[in-house]
């Protein structure tokens, strides 16, 4: 087998893929655990961790490697395989769902998927077996507890989310996730424009499907101490909270493809504001200038010389991203360009729904479990419904006279059809209100005296 | 509601419906602010009936009184309330003061009356912050213990001590302020204001923490007071008791302040009340550093305290409620016998007809606003 | 060569799982063989160009039906089962019986092996594009099979909550 | 393209193994998964014979039959979860008198 017959063979992109992802992920998942804690960090007015490495880079590293040696306890009366292969359940499901997802037009495992989103959500929700098998093979009270809250959140909650994403493809007409992109390209506008109520429902859905604050019911740590994750340790330990991350990047990455554009740059058909394909490479400049305005600042030497090659590895990538701008049309640099700055954009657009993420973690405070089910039945799930019935209706009334519809322009369809979902979501909520709190009855009790 | 607190409920826990399960919460849990163990009778997720059980950081204090003189006794007293471990103090130096029938001196009483303050809003403070972090919000902690901790430089400052202080003597100060001790305390004053408010954004009118606390624990007035219950959860009731109004101590009756009280008595009440309180003991500190009297700062009582034989009662309002100290002399250098009424466990004993028919959630709340200091509650 | 290895590697999966199902004595272990062969049908469905069914079966009998039978085992106890004997009485019989059964039905397939061996199947572009024809078909053709089911379905939900319900 | 003979018999082999498990077990949630069982291999058989023949037909009576299985599991369940809380049992075989 010749060189070229390797390089024409079709398994060889999807496997180097594969391969990125399953060994890339748990690093990438270890940082944003870091950026979370930095974050929320500097929200409460504190530094985060420092020690490891300038401003605790290295930190996911050491966390890391202390997992891996913990000892892996396994409770005396668990269900021992189930509680031995249940974190792998979770992870497997998260990373299978990834491989839809295109980050870039470039890296896709799955191409020619044409069920694309609909595998997305499928395959990572199935990590709930995970879930629920390790809470029930731990035999605690508290994690069957905590997997009974979570499974039941994440099947409501999907209905939801469910909801909204059929909003989004009716405008996309598509399921195949490249068709999805294309389409907003084509379109000149991101769902997001056209569907924002769509969006804000998924958001929300969202942030609990992956039992995320203010809805991490399921690992409220003050209530059931850690959820299905109470009697794990170490490594299984830390294989769901892999899963967590990895299944807090998979939903992002659908609300990108759907609602953000995917890979596409802001403005993407606008040549006039073509300057913006530079701003990758500024931006990664200017973060490799702040490391060597910081470098000099650190305390010990190896530090400074460490905080010197992340400024050189930013500048790299900003060399990178920047070459197959300047390079002239037509050379192999300025064919990698889509891949290239396809693969920035849908990472910084992850990034940004992620930080959305912590920042609503760090501001709210817990629901309570009823009151999330009656926020998720009574509340999203008919806004989403109207969503949808909106968009049906907006897309009928924009599409051309000569296929069916009546043509209207999209600037009046769209607006028109959310305002009318905003106000059916508003007196949802002015409904609500006004029958609010169901009062527990103490009387209840009392037919069935429960002391002695 | 009606009243259905019945003495001596409990959980049975050998009897049990088909659906029904024992949820132990504690000693060792994240929210039973230290080793409270509840037992918790669940129908699903809904509380039928709980027991707390007591005891996991008994340490005898109340024996200890017994075989120490009352000067050696009084350190002991910090390690009840560990967060507010002033007002144990205040109280029982001016218990042991009644006993003797002495009194502090004016300068000592103000001062006594300022550190008393801050330590309240240092408690409150605290409470806040786990409270809130008990619902699940992480954030406002933090902002809490930045607050706390100039409180805590303060207390520093001036006895050098941060938790424990053992800022008083009976009979007075065992130390003179410190020459910027006005200053720090007007400084933080007049920032704590809008602290507060800081708070409050985030919480007041935010509609989860409003969900979560509204309705939840509710208790009328009528069983707060069957039930001796005191305090800001006797306030939020809708009860205007405060010992530093209805039996002034120290130099309350100096100072102008109102009493906060709630209408509901549920959480969001407890939580508003506790609030407002942090907002008036400000301006308690406020109008106490503007008339600090000169003078000693301790009163004559004699290197070794012999009160004469009898028996004292003298309660005040510590940041948790009635701080009690019932003190029997025998007319020897030791208390023949000492009691405490601890605000806490007294309060405590409200959780079980708060917590019927919540959710395992709400327990969670309802201990958080009750705030328990399991030091206290087991001496 | 590669079509046979995928479709005999779901295969023996899905016949090995459904053997575990009703042999297992613990349920929960049954309802994980269970996911298992299910998800080794959609791997079926997926040799068999049904992409939009493949989906289908994870999401909805993975993902929604299996999910609930794991949380109705979970909410029924399990620590008396495992101590009683899980088969019939009279299982030889039953199992005789469905040998029978089975070996009938084994020999009206092996009666039209030929045939069936031999069959040249559809051009697999005739059910291209996938989902859009069983679109076509669920909202055209058979709309009213699909809206009897969308009943089914409610009756069937207002049946399983009133009877899980405590108290209606 | 593997024969369409192969998936008959897969077909076979699950419809006897559920049938197996419906007429052994005594434990009725078993029962209804392997009422599931046996729906599922009804579905390969379907899109086996709506791949031969080209046709998506055999595919949309799959999904009917999944939706068919999922009302079964839902009022099925909900039997059980009446049945346990009265008799505190699962098993079919205790089920004998009609009142109780």
């Amino acid at each position: 087998m010749d060189l070229n017959a390797i390089l024409h063979w079709p398994y060889l992109v999807p496997i180097i893929c594969a391969l990125v992802i399953v060994l890339v992920l748990p690093l990438v998942a270890g940082y944003i655990v870091l950026v979370e804690r930095k974050v929320m960090a500097d929200m409460q007015v504190r530094l985060g961790p420092m020690r490891v490495g300038p401003h605790g880079l290295l930190q996911p590293i050491a966390d890391a490697v202390k997992l891996l040696l913990k000892e892996d306890i396994i409770p005396e009366s668990a269900d021992r395989w189930i509680f031995w292969g249940a974190p792998l359940i979770s992870v497997t499901a998260a990373m299978l769902a990834l491989s839809a997802v295109p980050i870039g037009p470039a890296f896709l495992i799955a191409p020619g998927l044409n069920i694309g989103i609909l595998f997305i959500l499928g395959v990572g929700a199935l990590g709930i077996f995970g879930i629920v098998l390790g809470g029930w093979a731990s035999n605690s009270h508290y994690s069957l507890l905590g997997a009974l809250r979570s499974a039941a959140q994440l099947v409501s909650y999907e209905t939801s989310a469910g909801m909204a994403v059929v909003g989004a493809l009716l405008l996309a007409g598509t399921l195949s996730t490249t068709a999805i992109i294309d389409r907003q390209a084509q379109d000149g506008v991101w769902f997001i424009f056209a569907a924002p109520v769509g969006f804000f429902i998924y958001l929300v859905a969202s942030i609990a499907e992956t039992n995320r604050a203010p809805f991490d019911m399921p690992e409220a740590e003050s209530e059931l101490v850690a959820g299905y994750m109470t009697e794990y340790s170490g490594f299984r330990w830390a294989l769901y909270f892999l899963a967590e991350y990895t299944n807090m990047i998979v939903v992002a990455s659908i609300a990108t493809i759907l609602f953000l554009g995917g890979g596409l740059r802001p403005f993407s058909g606008t040549a006039q504001l073509d300057f913006l394909d530079y701003l990758p490479a500024a931006l990664m400049l200017g973060i490799g200038g702040y490391c060597f305005y910081r470098a000099p600042k650190q305390p010990v030497g190896v530090q400074k010389g460490f905080m010197g090659v992340v400024g050189l590895l930013c500048f790299g990538l900003a060399a990178l991203l920047a070459l197959p701008v300047i390079a002239p049309a037509g050379s192999i640099l300025a064919a990698m360009e889509p891949g290239l700055h396809g693969a920035f954009w849908f990472l910084a657009k992850v990034a940004t729904y992620l930080y959305v993420f912590m920042w609503l973690r760090f501001t709210f405070p817990r629901y309570r479990f009823d009151q999330l089910m009656r926020l998720g039945w009574q509340f999203l799930l008919p806004v989403a419904m109207a969503n949808v019935i909106g968009i049906a209706v907006a897309v009928a009334l924009h599409r051309p006279i000569a296929n069916g519809g009546l043509g209207w322009p999209w600037w009046v369809a769209f607006p028109l059809t959310t305002a009318l979902t905003i106000l059916v979501a508003w007196y949802l909520v002015w409904v609500g209100e006004k029958e609010e709190p169901t009062e527990i009855k103490v009387g209840e009790e009392e037919e069935t005296p429960v002391n002695a | 509601m009606g009243s259905t607190y019945k003495p001596g409920s409990g959980v049975e826990t050998t009897v049990l419906g088909a659906d029904e399960i024992i949820l132990n919460m504690g000693p060792q849990h994240p929210s039973t602010h230290g080793v409270l163990r509840v037992k918790l009778k669940l129908d699903g997720e809904k509380v039928k009936g709980s027991e707390c059980v007591i005891g996991y950081l008994h340490r005898g204090v109340e024996k200890i009184a017994e075989h120490r003189t009352y000067t050696q006794f009084a350190p002991y007293v910090d390690r009840m309330d560990y967060i507010a471990a002033v007002s144990n103090g205040l109280g029982y130096c001016e218990a042991v003061e009644k006993l003797l029938g002495a009194e502090a001196p004016p300068r000592a009483r103000v001062i006594r009356t300022i550190l008393t303050e801050l330590g309240r809003i240092a408690s409150h403070l605290f409470w806040l912050g786990t409270h809130a972090l008990d619902i699940g919000a992480l954030t406002p902690l933090f902002y809490c213990l930045r607050e706390r901790e100039e409180i805590l430089k303060i207390f520093e400052n001036y006895c050098g001590a941060r938790l424990t202080t053992h800022a008083f003597r009976i009979g007075g100060l065992q130390y003179e302020a410190y020459d910027a001790f006005e200053k720090d305390v007007e400084r933080f004053c007049n920032d704590f204001d809008r602290r507060v408010d800081e708070y409050e954004t985030l919480l007041t009118e935010n509609r989860i923490w409003v969900g979560r606390t509204k309705g939840i624990g509710v208790i009328s007035a009528k069983d707060a007071i069957a039930m001796g219950v005191t305090g800001p959860v006797l306030r939020a009731s809708g009860v205007e008791w405060d010992l530093r109004k209805a039996m002034p101590y120290a130099a309350y009756d100096q100072f102008e302040f109102s009493i906060p009280t709630g209408k509901n008595g549920d959480t969001y009440d407890r939580y508003l009340v506790r609030m407002e309180e942090m907002r008036q003991s400000r301006n308690i500190c406020l109008q106490a550093i503007e008339k600090i009297p000169t003078g000693p700062i301790l009163g004559k009582v004699g290197k070794v305290l012999k009160p004469p034989p009898g028996e004292v009662y003298h309660g005040i309002e510590a940041p948790k409620g009635e701080l009690g100290y019932y003190i029997v002399s025998d007319g020897t250098t030791q208390p023949y016998r000492v009691r405490i009424r601890p605000p806490s466990l007294i309060n405590l004993e409200a959780l079980d007809q708060m917590v019927r028919g919540h959710l395992v959630a709400d327990v969670v709340a309802i201990i958080g606003t009750l705030d328990i200091v399991l030091g206290e509650v087991d001496r | 060569m590669l079509d046979l290895v995928i479709f005999y590697f779901f295969a023996a999966l899905a016949v090995a799982a459904a053997v575990m199902v009703v042999t297992r004595r613990n349920v929960v272990h049954s309802a994980i063989f269970l996911a298992t062969a299910l998800l080794a049908t959609a791997g079926i469905f997926l040799t068999l160009h049904a992409e939009f069914l493949f989906i289908v079966q994870i999401i909805l009998y993975t993902g929604g039906i299996m999910v609930l039978y794991v949380f109705v085992i979970m909410l029924v106890n399990l620590d008396v089962a495992l101590h009683q004997v899980s088969f019939n009485r009279r299982w030889y019989v039953a199992l005789l019986l469905t040998a029978v059964l089975g070996a009938q039905a084994f020999a009206a397939i092996a009666v039209s092996r030929q045939s069936l061996y031999t069959l040249p199947p559809a051009p697999a572009s005739a059910l291209e594009p996938n989902t859009e024809q069983i679109a076509w078909g669920l909202f055209h053709t058979y709309v009213l099979p699909f809206e009897l089911a969308s009943v089914l379905l409610l009756v069937a939900m207002v049946g399983g909550v009133v009877m899980a319900k405590k108290r209606i | 393209m593997v024969p369409i003979g192969h998936y008959l018999f897969l077909s076979l082999a699950l419809f006897s193994i559920g049938i197996v498990g419906v007429v052994t077990r005594r434990n009725v949630i078993i029962i209804l998964m392997s009422i599931e069982l046996i729906l599922n291999a009804v579905n390969i058989n379907l899109v086996a014979f709506s791949r031969l023949v080209g046709s998506v037909e055999g595919q949309i009576f799959a999904i009917f039959i999944i939706t068919d299985a999922a009302a079964e599991a839902a009022v099925g369940l909900g039997i059980i979860i009446a049945f346990f809380r009265n008799r505190e049992t699962v098993l079919a075989d205790e089920m004998d008198i009609l009142k109780w």
